[in-house]
């Protein structure tokens, strides 16, 4: 048992340091489209982290017919994230583009500071 | 009376009595008729908060009845149901009215062309 | 516990003061739904799930549905 | 101005932080609050209605008044939108239309006098503007997402009496998926889903589904919105009597939540003239 614990405890972290990468990407890059690019991708593989983090505690914990069903459901979560968040990603970045924003280059830059 | 304590009990109530007057100012002072309505909104909510920290219980439970208490129910075990209703019937009734009010405030631009209130007054004023 | 708290709590704040001080109307709409998702977050803390729920539904779905169309009706310009 | 209000706000909040040590202390289970009225309810809540779920109970039956009369406050807005906002008149600037082949995605303008494709035509689609985006990924995706939203409000109500959800939670659910049909393709696809007659139908509707059950109370000889009366044409004992109408009756505010919140989001976005939308 003390295993599955360690387990949990090491995917819930990594779930954090993805989140907190997403953040940073957020703050840190340097133009519309590549912030939406980690935003998006590393709250994905986040989601999933701290997902399969829950599925396994709630497995360890009731190992019966009621953990199952609740897992399923959690399954069922993430699986609607899978289709809903590229989808959004996707209208924003057609947003943007409708929009007129340029993409970043080095050239840019000197240009624009 | 120590002072700690006194503070850390209270937190809530600080958050919602700031909340409160920041959306009071904001209705006051803004003159953007959309922001007069997010600060309705604060407003709004900021009661909500209050009404539902009176029902907080420390070591009770959410207001659904468990299986195995269903035959002698004791109140200090579930939180207090009568202040969620009242404030689940709020926040439909708070869509409502954002709803009225920024239907006014779209005939509101519709006729005079702008969302400030000054200028508003100078329309109606000079017409 | 109580840290969940007040670290929620001091988000909605500075939300909340966010959504009035921002020059574009199109960006506090959106600032006003983060604040009723984190008051949501709140209430759920809380334990009023029941509450929680309509919030998220209602403050958070269809208000600012509401607030974008407005704006996108009228006008993202805002003096103050 | 602004001075002023922010040395009203400052001396009002002062006021009331300065009074504010007479409140009980958070999360005290001996406060005023949850010693007089709510015990009542948490103890008799489930030998009254066999419903686990108080807080449907106190919504739908020990305080029916307050939700009926909260359905109504919902049905006025929406009819306040209504006269406040539609117009008959067209807001076709020039009166030019637009179509988009749907095989290649161009987008024609056809000026005032040309001629027009067939109404129900499969290669020409009419819709609202130039920049109305041609986007397969999103309108397939909300396609299928809005079948799944569906069942799961309708999931949200019947199983309100045992989790958390109940009536105003699924109409709104229910409202927002016709909203982002709306959105995710255009004003017209979900007008010809839902029309604006429709809508007002059915918040009149659900109103009176609440209204009703009270009144059928009130002819069968009981108080009104005293639902134990209603046991014989529900064919339980009173208890289950209660539970069953607690359903009904959210079934009514369903309706009415739902056809509102569509109503309004209709008025708001195209600006009363429902030709083009978001």
């Amino acid at each position: 048992m003390i295993i599955f614990d360690i387990f949990i405890a090491l995917l819930l972290a990594a779930g954090c340091v993805f989140l907190l990468g997403g953040a940073l990407g957020i703050l840190r890059m340097p133009d519309f489209y590549t912030r939406l690019h980690g935003a998006s991708l590393l709250d994905t593989i986040a989601l999933v982290c701290l997902l399969s983090a829950s599925i396994l505690y709630v497995l360890t914990r009731h190992p019966d017919v009621n953990g199952l069903i609740t897992s399923l459901k959690i399954i069922l979560i993430a699986v609607f994230v899978f289709i809903t968040s590229p989808t959004a990603t996707h209208a924003i970045a057609d947003a943007g583009r409708r929009a007129g924003l340029k993409p970043w280059t080095r050239q840019n830059e000197e240009e624009s500071p | 009376m120590d002072a700690i304590p006194y503070f850390i009990g209270k937190y809530n109530y600080w958050g919602c009595i700031f909340l409160f007057f920041l959306g009071m100012y904001a209705m006051i002072s803004k003159t953007n008729l959309i922001k007069k309505i997010i600060g309705l909104n604060i407003f709004q909510t900021s009661i909500i908060l209050f009404f539902i920290s009176a029902s907080f219980k420390h070591d009770a439970t959410l207001p659904i009845l468990m299986e195995e208490h269903k035959g002698a129910i004791d109140p200090v075990m579930y939180l207090n149901p009568l202040p969620h209703v009242l404030m689940l019937t709020a926040i439909v009734v708070a869509v409502a009215t954002l709803g009225v009010a920024l239907t006014l405030a779209l005939k509101v631009y519709r006729i005079y062309g702008t969302l400030e209130e000054d200028e508003i007054n100078h329309a109606i004023q000079s017409h | 516990m109580i840290p969940v708290d007040i670290i929620v709590l001091t988000l909605i704040i500075i939300c909340a003061l966010g959504a009035l001080a921002a020059k574009d109307l199109m960006v506090a709409a959106i600032v006003i739904g983060a604040y009723s998702f984190l008051i949501c977050l709140l209430l759920a803390v809380m334990g009023a799930v029941d509450v929680a729920f309509t919030e998220a539904t209602v403050g958070a779905g269809v208000s600012t549905v509401f607030f974008v169309a407005t704006v996108f009706q009228t006008t993202r310009r805002t003096k103050d | 101005m602004k001075k002023l209000a922010l040395i009203l706000c400052l001396f009002a909040g002062g006021l009331l932080l300065m009074n504010a040590h007479y409140l009980p202390m958070w999360g005290d289970p001996a406060s005023p609050a949850s010693t007089h009225v709510s015990p009542y309810f948490i103890e008799n809540a489930y030998e009254h209605t066999k419903t686990p779920n108080m807080v449907a109970v106190v919504l739908a039956d020990y305080r029916s008044y307050d939700t009926m009369f909260e359905a109504a406050v919902v049905l006025a807005a929406g009819f306040a939108c209504f006269f406040l906002l539609r117009s008959r008149a067209r807001g076709k600037k020039g009166g030019h239309h637009y179509y988009r082949h749907i095989p290649t995605g161009v987008t024609i303008k056809i000026e005032e006098g040309g001629k027009l494709p067939a109404e129900n035509s499969k290669v020409f689609r009419s819709i609202d503007a130039l920049w109305t985006p041609y986007d397969p990924i999103i309108q397939t995706t909300c396609r299928c997402l809005i079948p799944f939203l569906q069942i799961y409000s309708l999931y949200v109500l019947a199983h309100g009496h045992y989790s958390p959800g109940g009536g105003f939670q699924a109409g709104v659910v229910l409202g927002a998926t016709i909203i982002l049909l709306a959105i995710s393709h255009n004003l017209k696809t979900s007008l010809k889903r839902m029309s604006e007659r429709t809508a007002a139908l059915w918040s009149i509707i659900g109103v009176f589904i609440f209204a009703g059950t009270g009144l059928l109370c009130l002819l069968l000889g009981m108080d009104y919105l005293n639902y134990e009366v209603l046991a014989p044409l529900l064919l339980s004992d009173e208890a289950m009597a209660r539970s069953h109408s607690i359903l009904i009756v959210e079934v009514g505010v369903t309706m009415a939540v739902m056809a509102v919140m569509v109503w309004i989001y209709y008025n708001l976005s195209s600006a009363g003239q429902q030709d083009e939308g978001l």
